[in-house]
């Protein structure tokens, strides 16, 4: 539905001379620097990354809220954007609709016309009647559970409720496409995850496409479709959230998403998707490998915190069992984390609660084989 | 109204304005209390806000007090009557038709002057049009042209049958000659222009100090470019149009240049001509006078009542949020050559062509329209005499002196008004605002007679030397400055001085290191503004200056009063290049702090 | 420019005592206190600077004494002078400005008399209590000699009612004195009010109306205008001086229109805080300062040879004592003929 | 350290007659409608709870920057605002540090100078020379992963840059106590948890005490000394993560923190700490109960999901051992969540990924004894 090639933008000079399409200068600082992906409808597409590595820019590029320095622009047959032909297609004329990182409330109009603007200034023919509208807008406010403060000025809200406010004005025209960058980033966990299922709801059930950007990886995670994952401007893997996290293609990924144990480890055999490597600490087996390394080959072996199943005692009968020393423990509500010293390494670990193993205690800790990832090392 | 409770501001009632010490124990007592209330306002808040109210509550009264006296005051001296009302508004047939032409010239001046100061000031902000240097310039320079002579100039260009316009341009294309700028349009039309840069300069800063987001959400919202100005961004800057309408209404009630040259040639009288004539007949009837002026001062009061109850009626113009934006241009793309064109032919028809005039003039002996004769006969001598005046350097240094004194003066006094009035609960807040505005009603004349009636009175050292021209530019202008000052503070989120709070900055450090810089844009414009027409205040100048202490207007009045229109045209364009190149460098050391303005150099 | 009252007292001592004074010693006494004064003099004038500083240039040179001139409209001659007198601080010694506005401080008692030598050769016109008329501003019309051809010159004030100036003609918006003095012209030359009324009738209705005698001299020279029911000569003058097609006399160089001088005076101020010098610029408004008036191409109020700015002007009377007494009635009575501008006809 | 007593504020009259103290006023809206709590030295203090429950309201108020309608605060011995002895420290002179939810960057001023201004306006005995200035704000940047950014204009910042250097202005001068409004919630978790360290070195090596705000439940039950749940402008518990978390005093809090199954339950007996009690759906026993309910009472069961011990056999021999069937299933990365049908109830089960059952699929599952929480019904 929306592809987005080779986008590259850089803020240097500002739009000055910006219609002349300057290409390739050498010292310029692209905060985009040559993205490429595609968003399918019905799907719900998030950018994942570091704060400042270009997501809100993308966004805004493809809004059109941002000239491109470079790049192409795809909606559904339709260009949007394309430097090399001069297209740029005004952001009104785009048919998105989106949730600004800033929200962007209007202080001037009262709640109700915040979400009710879109609606009213919608060409004559698909403007819906004024009690349609009305009754969108309040739906809109239900939604977000804003339906208390119709007529409150927006200014007189809350952080979190000019944030649900925003959302609900980018929700009540069901646009095609959605861009939210960052919309529940101001909410409790249980209204973000009200909200969460509001949105999938509605996608679901209006077949919306949305590009989410979001800080929150286990929202990514729920939500996704396919997750892109962003590093200084440029895309680092996209794939569906299990593969994101179970594959990440780089170390960048693998560090990014989520916690990880890394340890760079010299591959001894290959036998199949079977791999045995050697690390400072010891031996690990890992399976189910896809592309296997050569023997004698330098990897990155990266172990998720939960899976690291820790005991406080022996098993033996299980591969990659080893011995350690409890450092510190977090009890987090739903999970506890144990970080264990195996000679210098950390092992970070993360259990059910149930376990909760106080610091200084020996335990043993065992990693099943296909829970074993590696990573090339880039 | 009573000064003492404007002088209190400091109260403790909102938060920002709780300043000074604080008791660290909790010991009760009237008469601690006592203490703090007299403690609180002796701090550098108190002191600093406090003498700027009374300073700004001097300055209004003193005229006002003037005026009010004069006018009320039986004929006999004593006691109260009304028959100054009789006078001014009464006997005469014609009344109700000259206040309809008033009120007719003036909401058409204002409304054409906010039109297009408007757009211009979005176009040259908020789009990336071409030519935003040469735009900028031509946006002022009808301001900076005295008014008799863009009014002249306008005239030459516009007659029904020698205007240039009609003869070289549409006759020879249309046959017929359709200008003629002796009518109620041409007036509205030269008016209009000459004031549409007060509606720019502040329109300008306004669009500077706005978060584009707001424009952006709009547009994704799937507004078009019309409905987006339309509907966010007009009634966003709602203080600032509001402002500069009401300034250029009552100005424009008020003018009589405009009116005079173009409105008597078509019988179109204005209510101006009456107060034209009361202020130059002896005895001056003051009682007339200052009825025609508290007919605008209820007026006035009217406006500014209103713009405040736009302002406050639950609505909110913050613009400059918490988080930080960049001005950003929008991409005119196509358009981008029509708006160039644009930019061209406005600059053609508002600043060339009456320039043109005066510069042509300016070269001539006398003015006649150009044939291949006059042509041959240009001359400089009138460049010559103006550079020859006696008093000329004198002149121009103390209109310079006297023209960034006021500004300055006037724009630090409005900035602290302004906060007074919207960041603080202080009671007399918004009398304090209404007399603040007061000083724009009352002839320059009135107020220089006012002013020589106190100061031949007080002991100081003020009276007869160019400090009580200062007080009589920084009367007259404080009405403006306290416009551009609280428009520009109405876009300020409080957050951000808030934050500077939190952080430890005293009143004063958050004022002059936050506040003031944040509504540079606005400062700065006024102060360009208040600059630029006290080069060429006369009324109340030709009254209170002193031999040896000439200034620039005076000058100009003089080369008038000699016939010598051509050598008054010089002297105009001298002025228009100096002004220019003052506002240049303003604007320049402006950009240094402040909102970073967006490319427009 | 701040005095004591001492200093006033001390000023009207001395304006006594050089009264009581034969005249031909008057000037040496005034000369040897004005040295005692500081051979200063403070004027306020409604000269423009192109008149008063060639006029003050000559008496420093003649009298050595330092002239501080304050130039400003009469209205504000009028109006400071009022001000600092009614505070008891003179700031200015002597004044030359607009006869209206010396009869009203004359009125408020705030001139002092003066008896000198000098009164000997004025008119006695031009004589009145406590100032004396020093130079003339005299009402003529003036036209375009491009756009009025000499067959259509005006030759009396009744032309200007002619039907063939019809859109050609411009009147002033604060000439009612101008309209004063020729109604009463007109009264005196035997014209009945009716008759009176209906020529001012036809000129109004020839007339457009505009503001500011310069400004109209302007639209004169650049043809915009052809004719102007009346300015001062020496507008005009200063206009055919730069070379502009205008005149405000016929081809024959001798105008019958009855012109009306309108005078412009000089006075001592009666608490002056210099009123030797007052005294003695007074003087010299009277004698020497005639000349420098002329050679200004300015109309002095007194004969002075080498004068032509009168050439081909008939003088009449001009009726200082009813416009100050009736002033608003005629400012009225002009106000509404100028309503009518333009109208009759259409 | 700080005290804060029976806080009030309405926005009703926006303080116009304020000075005067007008009290209990009937149809008054409160924001925060009478607020207790108390923050010791060194604390990290955490006021947690919905959009819109008074959160910033509080902080304000501390601040100094909204003036109370009734209350008490005071910092140390200080009485920095007291309602019924018109005390009203102004907020300069309150020594604290802030940071704003909505960041209030000052957008005039470079990033640098930005975070210099606390140190410039310190008063003249105390402010640091300008070398030492120098090393603080670069050290504050630094910290917070700004010091690639210093001399830039901050309106040129991402989202979540500026709100980093929203933190930076707030920690440089070291405040004694520090009010953070959401100062976390636009940065990624990788960042965010650089940042939650860093704020809690700097808290323990400079012993600062802070009050958070949050909306994030994992930091603030990692991060805090102790917790307040605010709810409608009220506190409705103040405790240790754990206790909140365990031994939730309402059923908001229960509700609030984390995600909980909740039932309706009669209680059958009473014996010591252990309470019988039937639900809908079939017996189970609690132990640890402190507060035992009469026989015969009504209570509210809460059961954490990471508490639902799920597995494919029956084992029989534990207690509160239900059988059901796999619902839904969703991937979180580190945990997976399934949701298990139980007649019509719905039971929320949170595992470790390497139990991933599939919907359909039948299963038993346990809930340990002292992991059934009876909440007083209210
Ligand atoms: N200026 C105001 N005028 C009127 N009501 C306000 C104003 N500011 C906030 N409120 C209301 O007061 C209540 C508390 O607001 P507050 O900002 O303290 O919430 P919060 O707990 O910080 O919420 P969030 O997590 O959404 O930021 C909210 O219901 C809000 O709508
Ligand atoms: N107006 C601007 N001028 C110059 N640089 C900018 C501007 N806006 C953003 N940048 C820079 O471009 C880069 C990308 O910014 P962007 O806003 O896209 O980040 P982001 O991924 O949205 O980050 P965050 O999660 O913090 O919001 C950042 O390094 C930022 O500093
Ligand atoms: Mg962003
Ligand atoms: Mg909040």
């Amino acid at each position: 539905m929306l592809t987005v090639e080779s986008l590259k933008k850089s803020y240097d000079d500002t739009t000055r001379r910006s219609s002349r399409r300057s290409s390739g200068q050498g010292t310029r600082v692209y905060a985009v620097g040559g993205v490429d992906f595609e968003v399918h409808a019905g799907e719900l597409f998030t950018l994942l990354g570091p704060s400042g590595c270009g997501k809100t820019t993308t966004l805004r590029a493809v809004a059109g809220l941002e000239r491109p320095t470079e790049g192409r622009v795809t909606l559904g047959g339709t260009v949007l954007f394309d430097s090399a032909h001069g297209i740029n297609v005004h952001a009104n004329r785009r048919g998105l609709g989106m949730v600004f990182q800033s929200y962007a409330i209007w202080p001037h109009l009262s709640v109700f016309k915040n979400v009710s603007f879109p609606l009213e200034v919608m060409p004559r023919a698909k403007r819906p009647g004024r009690k349609e509208i009305q009754e969108r807008v309040e739906h809109a406010l239900d939604v977000t559970e804003l339906g208390a403060y119709t007529s409150r000025p927006a200014t007189k809200l809350s952080g979190g409720q000019q944030q649900r406010l925003a959302l609900a004005r980018a929700l009540v025209t069901r646009p095609e496409l959605m861009l939210l960058d960052e919309p529940l980033s101001n909410l409790d966990a249980k209204l973000r995850e009200t909200m969460r299922f509001e949105l999938k709801r509605l996608q679901r059930e209006l077949n919306l496409t949305a590009i989410y950007v979001t800080h929150d990886q286990a929202e990514a995670l729920v939500m996704s479709s396919r997750i892109a994952v962003m590093n200084k401007g440029r895309v680092e893997q996209i794939g569906k959230p299990r593969e994101i996290y179970t594959k990440p293609a780089t170390r960048f990924v693998a560090e990014f998403i989520g916690t990880s144990n890394f340890m760079e480890a010299k591959v001894v055999s290959v036998s199949g998707s079977e791999v045995r490597v050697d690390t400072a600490q010891g031996r690990l087996v890992a399976r189910g490998v896809e592309v296997a390394p050569a023997v004698g080959a330098t990897v990155l072996i990266s172990i998720r915190p939960e899976c690291v199943d820790l005991s406080r005692e022996r098993r033996g009968n299980v591969p990659n069992e080893w011995a350690g020393t409890v450092l510190t423990r977090a009890f987090m509500g739903d999970v506890v984390d144990h970080i264990v010293g195996v000679g210098d390494l950390e092992i970070h670990n993360r259990s059910n609660p149930n376990l909760s193993i106080a610091p200084g205690t020996e335990v043993h800790f065992s990693v099943a084989p296909d829970k074993v990832i590696l990573v090339p090392l880039d | 109204m009573s000064l003492t409770s404007t002088t209190t501001p400091t109260r403790d009632d909102g938060p920002a304005s709780s300043p000074g010490p604080e008791p660290r124990s909790r010991r009760k007592g009237p008469a601690h209390r006592l203490l703090r209330r007299i403690r609180r306002p002796l701090s550098l808040q108190g002191l600093l806000v406090g003498a700027t109210v009374i300073v700004v509550g001097y300055l209004a009264l003193v005229p006002l007090g003037y005026l009010i006296h004069d006018t009320f005051l039986s004929a006999d001296g004593s006691g109260v009557s009304l028959d100054a009302f009789a006078r001014a508004y009464g006997g005469d047939a014609h009344a109700g038709e000259m206040m309809l032409n008033s009120l007719w010239f003036a909401i058409g001046s204002a409304a054409l002057a906010l039109l297009l100061g408007t757009v211009l000031a979005y176009v040259q902000v908020r789009t990336d049009t071409p030519f935003k240097g040469l735009f900028f310039a031509a946006s002022l320079v009808p301001l900076i042209v005295p008014g008799i002579l863009y009014t002249t100039s306008w005239i030459f260009l516009a007659d029904p049958t020698t205007g240039l316009l009609n003869s070289l341009l549409f006759t020879p294309l249309s046959g017929s000659s359709p200008l003629n700028i002796y009518s109620i349009w041409g007036m509205i039309w030269v008016q209009g222009l000459h004031l549409a840069p007060v509606a720019f300069l502040l329109m300008v800063a306004a669009f500077r100090a706005m978060d584009p987001s707001l424009e952006e959400s709009a547009a994704m919202s799937g507004a078009g470019r019309l409905t987006v100005l339309r509907r966010i961004t007009v009634p966003l800057l709602r203080p600032a149009m509001v402002s500069s309408a009401l300034l250029m209404f009552i100005q424009s009630l008020e003018s009589f240049e405009v009116p005079g040259l173009l409105g008597l040639q078509n019988g179109i009288y204005v209510f101006t001509s009456r107060i034209y004539f009361v202020l130059r007949s002896y005895p001056i009837d003051y009682g007339a006078a200052g009825a025609y002026a508290i007919g605008l001062l209820v007026i006035a009061v009217i406006g500014v009542l209103l713009s405040s109850w736009l302002q406050r009626s639950s609505r909110n113009y913050q613009t400059v949020g918490g988080k930080a934006f960049r001005p950003r241009p929008v991409e005119l793309g196509r358009a981008r050559a029509f708006v160039g064109a644009g930019v061209i032919l406005y600059f053609l028809v508002t600043v060339v062509l009456p320039v043109g005039v005066l510069v042509y003039a300016s070269l001539l002996k006398y003015y006649a329209a150009p044939t291949g004769e006059t042509l041959s006969q240009l001359t400089l001598d009138n460049y010559r005499a103006v550079l020859t005046q006696p008093f000329a350097l004198t002149a121009l240094k103390n209109s310079l002196v006297l023209g960034v004194g006021a500004a300055t003066v006037v724009m630090l006094l409005a900035a602290i008004v302004a906060w007074v009035v919207l960041r603080t609960k202080a009671p007399g807040r918004r009398i304090l605002d209404l007399l603040a505005f007061t000083p724009i009603v009352i002839p320059g004349l009135v107020l220089g007679l006012a002013l020589a009636f106190v100061y031949l009175r007080t002991p100081l050292p003020i009276y007869g030397t160019l400090l009580i021209l200062l007080i009589s530019y920084c009367t007259r202008y404080l009405p403006y400055g306290m416009r551009y000052a609280s428009s520009a503070m109405a876009q300020m989120s409080p957050e951000l001085e808030e934050s500077a709070a939190v952080s430890g900055a005293s009143w004063f450090q958050t004022f002059r290191r936050v506040l003031l810089p944040l509504m540079s844009g606005g400062i700065l414009a006024g102060w360009v503004y208040i600059l630029i027409v006290s080069f060429r205040e006369l009324s109340s100048t030709i009254l209170l200056y002193s031999p040896g202490k000439e200034v620039l207007s005076v000058l100009i009045w003089e080369q008038f009063e000699n016939g010598q229109f051509t050598t008054l045209a010089a002297l105009g364009v001298c002025m228009v290049t100096l002004l220019v190149l003052l506002v240049a460098i303003a604007y320049r050391l402006g950009a240094r702090f402040g909102l970073q303005s967006d490319s427009a150099n | 420019a701040v005095t004591t009252s001492s200093a006033g007292t001390k000023a009207n001592d001395f304006y006594a005592q050089i009264a009581g004074l034969p005249k031909d010693q008057q000037v040496a006494k005034a000369e040897e206190v004005a040295r005692q004064e500081g051979n200063t003099l403070s004027l306020y004038t409604s000269m423009t600077s192109d008149v008063a500083t060639p006029v003050t240039q000559a008496f420093e040179k003649k009298y050595g004494i330092k002239v501080n001139v304050f130039r400003g409209t009469s209205e504000t001659v009028l109006q400071r002078t009022l001000q600092e007198v009614q505070a008891g601080k003179a700031g200015a010694d002597a004044l030359e400005t607009n006869f209206a506005e010396l009869m009203a401080l004359a009125d408020n008692k705030f001139l002092a008399d003066f008896n000198g030598a000098a009164l000997d050769k004025v008119d006695s016109t031009a004589k009145f209590p406590q100032w004396t008329a020093t130079r003339l501003n005299v009402f003529q019309p003036a036209w375009n000699t491009d756009l009025i051809k000499p067959a259509d010159e005006p030759h009396s004030w009744e032309d200007l009612a002619l039907p063939k100036y019809k859109g050609k003609l411009t009147l002033e918006i604060s000439d009612s004195d101008w309209y004063a003095n020729v109604t009463k012209y007109w009264l005196d030359q035997g014209k009945s009010q009716a008759e009176v009324d209906s020529l001012w009738q036809g000129i109004a209705a020839n007339s457009k109306v505009a503001k500011g005698h310069v400004t109209m001299m302007q639209f004169l020279s650049a043809g915009q205008s052809a004719m102007q029911a009346m300015n001062y000569t020496y507008i005009t003058d200063h206009a055919i001086a730069a070379g502009a097609p205008v005149t405000h006399l016929p081809r024959s160089r001798v105008s019958k229109i009855p012109a009306f001088p309108r005078p412009n005076g000089v006075a001592m101020v009666k608490n002056a805080q210099r009123p030797a010098s007052a005294w003695l610029f007074y003087h010299f408004m009277l004698t020497d300062g005639q000349k420098e008036l002329v050679k200004l191409k300015l109309t002095p109020s007194t004969k002075v040879p080498g004068d032509k700015s009168l050439q081909g002007i008939t003088l009449v009377p001009f009726d200082v004592e009813g416009l100050i007494k009736d002033a608003a009635y005629w400012d009225n009575k002009y106000d509404a003929l100028l309503r009518s501008a333009g109208k009759s006809g259409k």
